[in-house]
C-alpha cells in the first residue's frame, strides 16, 4: 500500500537551498505542564501531553463479526453519514443548500454535526491551506472509527486553481487516506449528494476502509503531514 | 448598551498595553472559538480569554484560508486572473470580479459597452441579496432561532438559479470579465426574476415576523456589540456596520460606479449602532436591492454589446500605472488596489475586503466584555468573511 | 419588549400548510442551458493548436496525441487533455478556442474514489455528455482576441493604375504591432511554410519591439525574407490558427515589417559573417531564389561559389516575372547584393550549354546545383495561337521588367487564372492607362471564380484596376480577321471543370460562345523548364520522374555531382524555391562531410 | 486635486503627482515627511478613513513601495501617499496611534513583505502563515511555483507537448531550417 | 496507311469481325506510333510516350486475343448498324505531323483527340449491338477510352495548366 502510494505521487526532495533553516518552534504554551489554581483555590498539575491525549496509535478495525452482522452494521453506518461541520475551503458554501429544505440531505440520513467525537465523515470542501491541515488532521484523527473522507473540488484532487500556491496541498490522499472525490469548482449540491451516494454504496460494500488505510500507513502519513506542516508543536496522534 | 462586565476581575494593562493575564492563577481561560465551530464565521478561530464566562480579551486568527491570490496573481496574465479573483470571497464573489475588472479597465482604457454596465450592476445587487440572506440565517442561527437559516437558504437558493441561468455558475459567477460581461440576459430572465424577487419578499416578511419581532432575538441582540459613530473613521468602517451606527456611508451614493448614479435609492440607515440595529439595517438595504433589481430591468437597453472589444489577451499588455477601485458590497467597502508596470501580469494587486478591518481590529474591541454565549451573534453581527482578510 | 413580540415568530406555523419545497430527485436535475459543466471537443474541428493550454490559468490542459488523429498540414494531431483536479470550470478555454470545437456540456456530477481517473481527453475519450444539448458555448460575438486583420494600407487604385511604383506601403509600428498581437503563438503555421520559418518566434520579436531579433530569426531560415515579405504565396496563412474564425495573421506583411524596420547596412552584421574558407567549389545554375538560397547557405559555410545566370541580373522570376509595382527592383537588389557579400562569385549574362558546357562546370568543381526554373510559358495551341499578337505571359513580363518599351495595344485578352494572368493583366493595364488613357484588359479563366488559382487578393485588385475577369470561359480559338490581324478570343463557357473524382475534365456548353475583341491575346496558362541547356547526353545519363528531373528528398539527381532545386523541381513559388535551396545546400554540406570523414 | 496638491506640495516636499481619475489622485512622500503629512491630511483636510496600507516590491529599482490610501468622505475623494523605502532591512515607522487598524496592515506587511514597523502592537505575531520559514512570499524573489513543486506533492502522469515541435518530429523530423 | 482507306472499310463492312478488325488496326497503328516516337522524344517526357504505348498495347492484345477465340466466330458475323457519325475513328488512325521532335503537350494534344474519337467509336458500337459478349466488350472499351481520356486530361491540364505564379 504504501509503495503504492508512493508510486503515484510524483516525489520532491523536501529540502532545497531556497529554504531557511526552521525557525525553533516551541511546543504551544497549552502543552505545557503546568500547575493551575482551580477556582476554589485547589492547585493541580496538569501534563496535557499525558492527560489530554492518548499515547497509542490508531489501530486497524477488522470486522469482528459474521458477514451478515457485518454487512448489517455497513447498512447501518451507510445510512448514518454525520458530517463533521468544518469548512476548510470554499466548498462548504454548497453545503449549507444541502442541508436545508431544498436539496434536504438529511432525508437520506446526512446531517451535520459540531464536533468530531460525534462525526464519521470528513468532508474536505476543498483546498486545504496548510494551516488548516493541521486542524483538519487533528478534527480527523479524533474521529471515531469508522470515519470515512470525502475529498470536494478539484483542489483536493491535484491542486485545483492553487496548484502554484506557496500555501496550499495540492494531493489531499497525502495526508489523509480519502475514500471518494467529487470533482468540480465547487460541485453543486446534487454533484455532492450523488458523491455521498457513492460513499454509501462504498460503505455497503465494506470497501470505505480509509480509516485502516490510515491505521496501517499512519507512519507514511505523519512523515508527509510533517513534511510540510512546519510547525508541528502538537502530538503525533490526537486522540 | 448593556453592562455585562464585572471588572473586580479584570486582569490591568501593562506597560505596553497589552493585558497581564496570567493563565496559572486560574483566574481565566483560553478558550479557542473556531475554527472547527459552529458558531464561527467561515474558517477562521477567536482566541478569548475569559474569566467566567464573559471575555476579557479576543484575538482574531485568520490564514486558515489563505492561498496567497495577491502572488498568485502576480504570475497570470491579466485575463488569467480574471477566474481567479471571485475565490476570495465565496458567498459574494461578484464584487471582486467588478472590482478588478474596472481596475484593469481603467487602467487599460478599455471602454465598456453601456449594457455590460447595467448587467453588471444587476449581478451585484443579486449578489448583494445572496449574501444578506446568508448573512440572516447566520444572525438568527447564531442566537438559535435555526429555521431562519433554512428559509433564507431556500431563498438564497432560487437566487442562485437565477445566477445559473445568467452567468452559467451558481456560486463563481466568473461573468463580468475585464471588458464587460460574457453573455445577455437569457430569454425570459425578467420574469423569472420577478417570480424570484417576490419570494425572497414574502421570505423577508416571515424573517421580519419571526426574527425582528421575536423577543428571544431582541433580547440577545438589542445593545450588543455597540458601535460608537466616532470609530467609524477611526477604525475604518464601512458598509451596514457604519450605517447602522447612524454614518451614512454607502459607496453606491458616496462615488457613485456602473449605473448606480441613474437608480433611485437613498443609503438605509439606523442609529442604535447595535447587533439588532444592524440586522435591520441589512434588511431593509436588502429589501432595496430588491426594488434596485427592478429599477434595473425596466430601465437597462435591451440592444447592444456586452462586451469591449479586447486585444489578444494571451499578451495582454497594461502601461504602467496604480489605481484603486471600490464598491459597496454587503459588508462594506471593497477595494481594489491594481499597480501595472507595462508587463503582461499585474504588478501588483491589494484587495481590500471590508472584513480586513471588521473582523480584526474591530472585533477585537467590541469583544470585550461580550458574555461567551453571545460571541458569535457578535461576529455575525459584523458580517465578516474571513477568506477577504488573509486572501 | 411587547407581547407581539412573543406572538409573532408563532406565524412560522403557517409553514405547515405549505408545499414542501424540497426537489424531489436532486440526482437528475440537469443545470441551467449556458452551465459550464464537463468539457466537450469536436474533435474533428480541432486543430490541436494548444491555445486552450496557454490560456489555463490552472495548467489544467495538456496537449498530448490522440488515438485516430494525424498529423498534418494544419492540424499538429495533439488534442487537449484536461485535469479535473486543476479545472475551474471558467470557460477561458473555450473563449479563446480557435476553432470552436471546445465547449462544454451542462453536465458536473463526477465521483471517484482513484483521484486519477479526473484526467480525460473530450471528444477523444467518450464520456456520456458528449452528446448533451445544453451547456456553455462562446456567445455570438464574444472573443478574447481580435478577429479581423489590420489592414495593410495600399496606394488606391485611382494613384496606382497608371504607374509601376510599390502599391502597398508597409505596417506602421502601430499597425505590426496590432496585428502581431492577434497570434497566438501556436506554431501550427510553422510546418506549412515549406522552408519552416520561425514565424510565431519572429512574431513575437515584433510585439516585443526587438526588430533585430526578428531580422536574426528570419535569416536564419530564408534569406529572401524582404522578397518573401513582398510576394510570398503565404501558405502559412491557410493553416493560421487564427483564419478558422476570423483573418488569418498577416505574416507575410509582419515578416516585411521587420526587414523594413531594420536599417539595410544593419543586415550583414545580424546575419554574420561567412565561415573559414574551405577550399571546396560549387557552381550553380541560375541566380533565382534557389539557386541564390544555397548559394548563400555555402557561402556561408565557407565554400566558393560561382552562380551562372543567363540573364544581366540576378533574382530570376522574383525579378522578371513579378511586375515592379508588386516588388521594387531595389528590394531584389538589396537581398542579391547581401547574398553575394557573403562571398558569392556572379558570372550574368551567361546561358549555360551556350557559354560554358555542364561537363564544363563537372569538371571545375566539387558540385554543381541545377536552379533554371521554369522560363518556358506553355500556349494553348489553340488555332490562332501561333499568331504574331498572341503572346505568353512570362516573356512579356520579362521584357517590362528589363525595361524595354512596349506598346501597348488599345485592347486584349489574357488567358489563365493564376497570379501570372493577373500580374500581366494588371501590367498590360498599366501600360494602357499610360499609353492611352483608356484600359481594356479581358482575362478569361476555366476555373469559376471560387477555384482561381490567383490570390483572392490579387484579384480584388485586379478588379479594383478596372481588369474584366470572366471565369469560367474555355479558350477555344484565337480569331484572325480578313486582315489577317487578331480580333480576339473565341471561348466557350464552361460547365465544370473537374469530374467527380477530382479530375481535369472540361465540360463545355458550347452553345454558350462568346468572342473577346482584344487586339492581343496572352496565354497566361503555365510554364516549363528549358532543359536543352543540359545537353542530350546529360539529359539521357540522367533519370527522370514524369517529365522532371528526378531528384531525392535532398535534391540529389542520379548523377552524384548533380542537384537541382527550386521551380524546375517543386515550384512554382519563391519560398518552396527557398526551400529546396536550403535542402541542396545541407545535402552537398553532408556529402562534403562524408567525403571529409572518409579521407 | 490640483490645488491640494498646490497646496501641500511645497512644505511636504511632494513628488510624482498622478492625477489617477478625478477623485483619486497619487503623491510620493519622503520619509520623514508621511507622519506630518498623515495627520495634515487627516486632522485639516478631512481625509479621515485609512482604506489600505500595503507594499509593492519594485525588486528592480531595489526599494519597497509603501502606499498610504486615504479617503476623504465628505468631498468624495482619495489621495494615495506613497513612499520608497529601501529593500535591504525594510524597516518604517508605525502608524498605528493615527489609525488602530494601521497594526493589522502592518502585521500583514511584516509578514508578507518582511517590512518591519517597530512598536507596532503585535506586529512580530503569525499573522496569517504558521510556521513559515522561507522568504516573506509576497517578495519578487519568492518563487511560488518553484516553492509549490518543492514543498507538496503532485499528481504524476502529467505531460504535454508543443505544437509546433510535434509537428516537426511527425513530419519534417530532418528537415527543419530552423531548428 | 493512307487518308480515307480506313474509313472507307469501316463504312462498307458492317460484319462485327470487320469493325473488329479496324479496331485493331487502330490500336496496332496507335501502338507502332508510339513505339516508333518513343526513342525521338527527349528523355524528360519518354515516360508518357512510352505509358501511351503500353496502354495500346493492351488494347491490341485483348483484340488479338479475341479474335483467336473460336467461340465467337458465329456471332463475328452478325451484321451491324455502323454508326454514321464516326469519322472521328477513322480520322485518327491517320498519323498527325508531330514533327521531329514534339513536345509533351503535342503529344498530349494528340492522345486525347485519339482518345476522345475512340471513345465515342465505341461507345455507339455498343450502342448498336444487341446484348451480349461483343456488346459488353465494346462496353468495356468505351469505359477504357473514357477513363483513360480523364487521365490524360488530368496529366494534361497538371503538365500544360501549371497556373503560373
Amino acid at each position: 500500500m504504501k509503495d503504492e502510494l508512493e508510486k503515484r505521487l510524483d516525489r520532491r526532495p523536501n529540502d532545497h537551498p531556497q529554504r531557511t533553516a526552521l525557525k525553533d518552534i516551541p511546543v504551544r504554551e497549552e502543552l505545557l505542564p503546568r500547575t493551575v489554581k482551580t477556582p476554589d483555590g485547589q492547585e493541580i498539575r496538569i501534563d496535557p501531553l499525558q492527560d489530554y491525549y492518548c499515547q497509542a496509535g490508531p489501530t486497524v478495525q477488522t470486522p469482528a463479526y459474521t458477514r451478515i452482522i457485518e454487512d448489517l452494521f455497513n447498512w447501518a453506518r451507510a445510512e448514518s453519514l454525520w458530517i463533521l461541520g468544518f469548512g476548510t475551503g470554499c466548498g462548504a458554501i454548497e453545503m449549507r443548500p444541502l442541508m436545508t429544505p431544498r436539496f434536504d440531505a438529511y432525508r437520506y440520513g446526512i446531517q451535520w454535526r459540531p464536533t468530531p467525537r460525534q462525526a464519521n465523515l470528513l468532508v474536505i470542501s476543498g483546498y486545504l491551506s496548510v494551516k488548516t491541515l493541521k486542524r483538519a488532521i487533528r478534527a480527523y484523527e479524533q474521529m471515531q472509527n469508522p470515519k470515512y473522507v470525502v475529498g470536494l473540488g478539484s483542489c483536493t484532487i491535484n491542486g485545483g486553481m492553487y496548484w502554484d500556491s506557496y500555501n496550499t496541498i495540492k494531493c489531499l490522499d497525502e495526508y489523509m487516506p480519502v475514500d471518494l472525490y467529487i470533482t468540480g469548482c465547487m460541485p453543486r449540491p446534487e454533484a455532492l449528494l450523488q458523491g455521498f451516494d457513492d460513499l454509501k454504496k462504498l460503505i455497503r460494500a465494506g470497501k470505505a476502509e480509509g480509516a485502516n488505510r490510515y491505521a496501517e500507513n499512519f507512519d507514511w502519513y505523519k512523515t508527509n503531514q510533517k513534511r510540510v506542516i512546519r510547525d508541528w508543536d502538537m502530538p503525533d496522534y490526537s486522540w | 448598551m448593556t453592562e455585562y462586565s464585572n471588572r473586580s476581575q479584570y486582569p490591568q494593562a501593562r506597560a505596553d498595553g497589552s493585558l497581564d493575564i496570567d493563565l496559572t492563577s486560574g483566574k481565566y481561560l483560553k478558550l479557542w472559538q473556531g475554527p472547527n465551530h459552529p458558531g464561527i464565521t467561515g474558517n477562521m478561530s477567536v482566541e478569548l480569554t475569559v474569566c467566567g464566562d464573559e471575555v476579557v480579551e479576543g484575538k482574531t486568527h485568520v490564514g486558515y484560508l489563505h492561498r496567497g491570490f495577491e502572488k498568485l496573481m502576480e504570475r497570470r496574465t491579466f485575463i488569467q486572473c480574471f477566474p481567479i479573483v471571485c475565490r476570495i470571497c465565496v458567498p459574494e464573489p461578484d464584487f471582486n470580479e467588478y472590482c478588478y475588472a474596472a481596475a484593469v479597465e481603467e487602467l487599460a482604457g478599455i471602454e465598456v459597452p453601456e449594457k455590460a454596465d447595467w448587467i453588471r450592476t444587476l449581478i451585484l445587487e443579486m449578489g448583494r441579496i445572496n449574501s444578506y440572506l446568508m448573512y440572516l440565517g447566520g444572525q438568527a442561527g447564531a442566537f438559535g432561532l435555526g429555521v431562519i437559516g433554512q428559509w433564507t437558504t431556500y431563498a438564497r437558493d432560487l437566487m442562485l438559479d437565477r445566477f445559473e441561468e445568467l452567468t452559467g455558475a451558481r456560486i463563481y459567477h466568473m461573468f463580468i470579465m475585464p471588458g464587460g460581461v460574457r453573455d445577455d440576459l437569457p430569454e425570459g430572465f425578467d420574469q423569472r426574476m420577478e417570480e424570484t424577487l417576490q419570494e425572497i419578499e414574502s421570505t423577508l416578511q416571515d424573517v421580519y415576523d419571526t426574527m425582528f419581532r421575536n423577543a428571544v432575538f431582541k433580547k440577545r441582540a438589542v445593545g450588543l456589540g455597540y458601535v460608537d459613530p466616532a470609530w467609524v473613521d477611526e477604525y475604518g468602517i464601512t458598509g451596514p456596520v457604519a450605517r447602522g451606527a447612524g454614518v451614512a456611508k454607502d459607496v453606491r451614493r458616496d462615488q457613485p460606479y456602473l449605473v448606480y448614479d441613474r437608480l433611485d435609492f437613498e443609503p438605509v440607515i439606523a442609529t442604535e449602532s447595535d447587533t439588532y440595529a444592524r440586522a435591520d439595517v441589512r434588511r431593509r438595504d436588502l429589501l432595496m436591492s430588491v426594488d434596485l433589481i427592478r429599477q434595473i430591468l425596466a430601465r437597462m437597453p435591451r440592444q447592444g454589446e456586452v462586451m469591449a472589444t479586447l486585444p489578444n489577451v494571451l499578451h495582454w499588455k497594461i502601461p504602467r500605472g496604480e489605481t484603486y477601485v471600490r464598491g459597496e458590497c454587503s459588508r462594506g467597502e471593497y477595494g481594489y488596489y491594481l499597480v501595472t508596470d507595462g508587463s503582461g501580469y499585474p504588478r501588483r494587486v491589494n484587495v481590500r475586503g471590508p472584513s480586513y478591518t471588521h473582523a480584526m481590529t474591530l472585533l477585537e474591541k467590541l469583544i470585550v466584555n461580550v458574555n461567551i454565549s453571545n460571541v458569535a451573534g457578535l461576529m455575525v453581527s459584523l458580517h465578516t468573511y474571513p477568506p477577504e482578510i488573509e486572501r | 419588549m411587547s407581547v407581539r413580540d412573543l406572538l409573532s415568530p408563532f406565524t412560522a406555523w403557517k409553514n405547515l400548510f405549505r408545499e414542501p419545497v424540497s426537489i424531489k430527485d436532486p440526482f437528475n436535475r440537469p443545470a441551467s442551458e449556458r452551465y459550464r459543466g464537463f468539457h466537450k471537443n469536436d474533435s474533428e474541428k480541432c486543430i490541436g493548436c494548444g491555445t486552450c493550454e496557454a490560456i489555463c490559468q490552472n495548467g489544467a490542459i495538456d496537449m498530448l496525441p490522440a488515438d485516430g488523429v494525424a498529423t498534418q498540414p494544419g492540424d499538429s494531431g495533439l488534442r487537449p487533455r484536461i485535469d479535473y483536479g486543476r479545472c475551474c470550470w471558467c470557460a477561458l478555454c473555450v473563449d479563446v478556442c480557435m476553432t470552436g470545437s471546445l465547449t462544454m456540456s451542462n453536465e458536473y456530477k463526477w465521483v471517484e474514489a482513484d483521484p486519477d481517473k479526473f484526467r480525460f481527453m473530450p471528444g477523444v475519450d467518450k464520456k456520456h455528455w458528449d452528446d448533451y444539448e445544453d451547456g456553455y458555448r462562446r456567445p455570438d460575438g464574444h472573443r478574447l482576441n481580435a478577429p479581423e486583420r489590420i489592414d495593410m494600407p495600399e496606394l488606391a487604385p485611382a494613384q496606382r493604375i497608371d504607374s509601376f511604383v510599390e502599391m502597398v506601403t508597409g505596417y506602421t509600428v502601430e499597425q505590426a504591432q496590432l496585428e502581431a498581437d492577434r497570434c497566438v503563438t501556436c506554431g501550427i503555421c510553422v510546418a506549412t511554410c515549406p522552408t519552416h520559418m520561425a514565424i510565431p518566434d519572429y512574431i513575437r520579436a515584433i510585439r516585443d519591439g526587438d526588430y533585430e531579433r526578428g531580422l536574426k530569426l528570419l535569416y536564419d531560415s530564408n534569406p529572401f525574407s524582404q522578397i518573401c515579405g513582398k510576394v510570398c504565396t503565404r501558405r502559412c496563412e491557410t493553416t493560421c490558427a487564427a483564419s478558422h474564425e476570423g483573418d488569418p495573421i498577416a505574416i507575410r506583411w509582419l515578416k516585411r515589417h521587420i526587414t523594413e524596420q531594420v536599417p539595410h547596412e544593419r543586415y550583414r552584421e545580424i546575419i554574420g559573417a561567412p565561415g573559414p574558407a574551405t577550399g571546396r567549389k560549387i557552381a550553380i545554375v541560375g541566380a533565382g531564389p534557389a539557386g541564390m538560397t544555397a548559394a548563400f547557405d555555402l557561402a556561408r559555410a565557407g565554400h566558393q561559389v560561382t552562380v551562372y545566370e543567363s540573364e544581366s541580373h540576378a533574382g530570376g522570376m522574383t525579378r522578371y516575372g513579378i511586375p515592379e509595382y508588386r516588388l521594387p527592383s531595389d528590394t531584389i537588389q538589396r537581398e542579391i547584393d547581401l547574398i553575394v557579400s557573403m562571398g558569392v562569385e556572379m558570372h550574368y549574362n551567361t546561358r549555360v550549354g551556350t557559354d560554358i558546357s555542364m561537363q564544363q562546370l563537372q569538371q571545375d568543381n566539387d558540385a554543381v546545383i541545377l536552379a533554371i526554373g521554369l522560363w518556358m510559358g506553355r500556349s494553348t495551341r489553340i488555332p490562332g495561337s501561333d499568331h504574331a499578337n498572341v503572346f505568353k505571359a512570362v516573356d512579356l513580363l520579362r521584357r517590362i521588367r528589363d525595361g524595354e518599351a512596349i506598346e501597348a495595344p488599345k485592347s486584349l485578352v489574357v488567358i489563365g487564372g493564376g497570379n501570372v494572368a493577373m500580374d500581366i493583366a494588371r501590367s498590360m493595364a498599366r501600360l494602357q492607362k499610360q499609353q492611352h488613357g483608356e484600359i481594356a484588359v479581358t482575362l478569361t479563366a476555366l476555373e469559376d471564380k471560387a477555384h482561381f488559382l490567383a490570390d483572392p487578393v490579387e484579384i480584388k485588385e485586379s478588379i479594383e484596376e478596372q481588369i474584366h475577369i470572366l471565369d469560367s470561359r474555355g479558350p477555344q480559338e484565337c480569331v484572325i480577321g480578313d486582315q489577317g490581324g487578331l480580333v480576339g478570343l473565341r471561348t466557350w463557357k464552361v460547365l465544370s471543370i473537374f469530374d467527380e473524382q477530382h479530375r481535369f475534365a472540361p465540360s463545355y456548353d458550347e452553345n454558350d460562345e462568346q468572342l473577346h475583341k482584344g487586339e492581343w491575346v496572352i496565354e497566361a496558362i503555365g510554364q516549363m523548364s528549358d532543359v536543352s541547356l543540359l545537353g542530350e547526353e546529360l539529359t539521357e545519363q540522367l533519370e527522370w520522374n514524369r517529365g522532371r528531373l528526378q531528384v531525392d528528398d535532398d535534391g540529389r539527381t542520379s548523377e552524384s555531382w548533380l542537384w537541382a532545386a527550386g521551380d524546375c523541381v517543386k515550384g512554382p513559388d519563391v519560398v518552396t524555391a527557398v526551400a529546396t535551396g536550403h535542402k541542396v545546400a545541407a545535402s552537398i554540406e553532408a556529402v562534403f562531410a562524408q567525403q571529409e570523414a572518409q579521407t | 486635486m490640483e490645488t491640494l496638491y498646490a497646496r501641500l506640495k511645497e512644505p511636504f516636499g511632494l513628488t510624482d503627482w498622478v492625477l489617477q481619475k478625478p477623485d483619486l489622485c497619487f503623491v510620493t512622500v519622503a520619509r520623514e515627511q508621511l507622519r506630518p503629512l498623515l495627520l495634515h491630511l487627516r486632522d485639516l483636510e478631512g481625509f479621515t478613513h485609512l482604506v489600505l496600507l500595503t507594499a509593492v516590491d519594485w525588486i528592480e529599482e531595489d526599494r519597497f513601495q509603501l502606499t498610504y490610501l486615504l479617503h476623504d468622505r465628505a468631498k468624495a475623494r482619495d489621495i494615495g501617499v506613497r513612499l520608497m523605502l529601501p529593500r535591504e532591512d525594510a524597516s518604517m515607522d508605525s502608524i498605528h496611534e493615527l489609525w488602530p487598524t494601521a497594526a493589522t496592515y502592518q502585521r500583514e506587511l511584516r509578514e508578507m513583505f518582511g517590512i518591519d514597523f517597530p512598536g507596532s502592537p503585535r506586529v512580530n505575531e503569525d499573522f496569517i502563515l504558521e510556521g513559515w520559514a522561507d522568504l516573506p512570499p509576497y517578495r519578487r524573489d519568492f518563487d511560488t511555483l518553484q516553492y509549490a513543486h518543492e514543498a507538496y506533492a503532485e499528481r504524476a502522469g502529467r505531460e504535454t507537448r508543443d505544437p509546433a515541435r510535434h509537428m516537426k518530429e511527425q513530419l519534417y523530423p530532418d528537415g527543419g531550417q530552423d531548428d | 496507311m493512307t487518308e480515307g482507306r480506313g474509313y472507307q472499310r469501316m463504312k462498307a463492312q458492317s460484319s462485327l469481325k470487320d469493325i473488329l478488325a479496324v479496331a485493331t488496326e487502330f490500336e496496332r497503328t496507335a501502338r507502332d506510333f508510339y513505339a516508333d516516337l518513343a526513342p525521338k522524344v527527349s528523355k524528360q517526357i519518354r515516360y508518357l510516350v512510352e505509358e501511351l504505348a503500353e496502354e495500346e498495347q493492351r488494347h491490341f492484345d485483348l483484340f488479338t486475343q479475341l479474335q483467336s477465340r473460336a467461340d465467337i466466330e458465329e456471332m463475328l458475323q452478325e451484321q451491324v448498324d455502323t454508326p454514321a457519325s464516326d469519322g472521328r475513328f477513322s480520322d485518327c488512325i491517320h498519323l498527325p505531323e508531330l514533327g521531329d521532335k514534339p513536345d509533351d503537350q503535342a503529344v498530349l494534344q494528340y492522345a486525347l483527340g485519339r482518345e476522345h474519337a475512340a471513345m465515342e467509336q465505341y461507345h455507339s458500337l455498343a450502342e448498336s449491338t444487341a446484348p451480349g459478349p461483343i456488346h459488353d466488350l465494346f462496353k468495356f472499351l468505351a469505359a477504357e477510352e473514357t477513363q483513360h481520356k480523364a487521365e490524360l486530361e488530368k496529366i494534361y491540364y497538371e503538365v500544360v495548366h501549371s497556373g503560373g505564379v
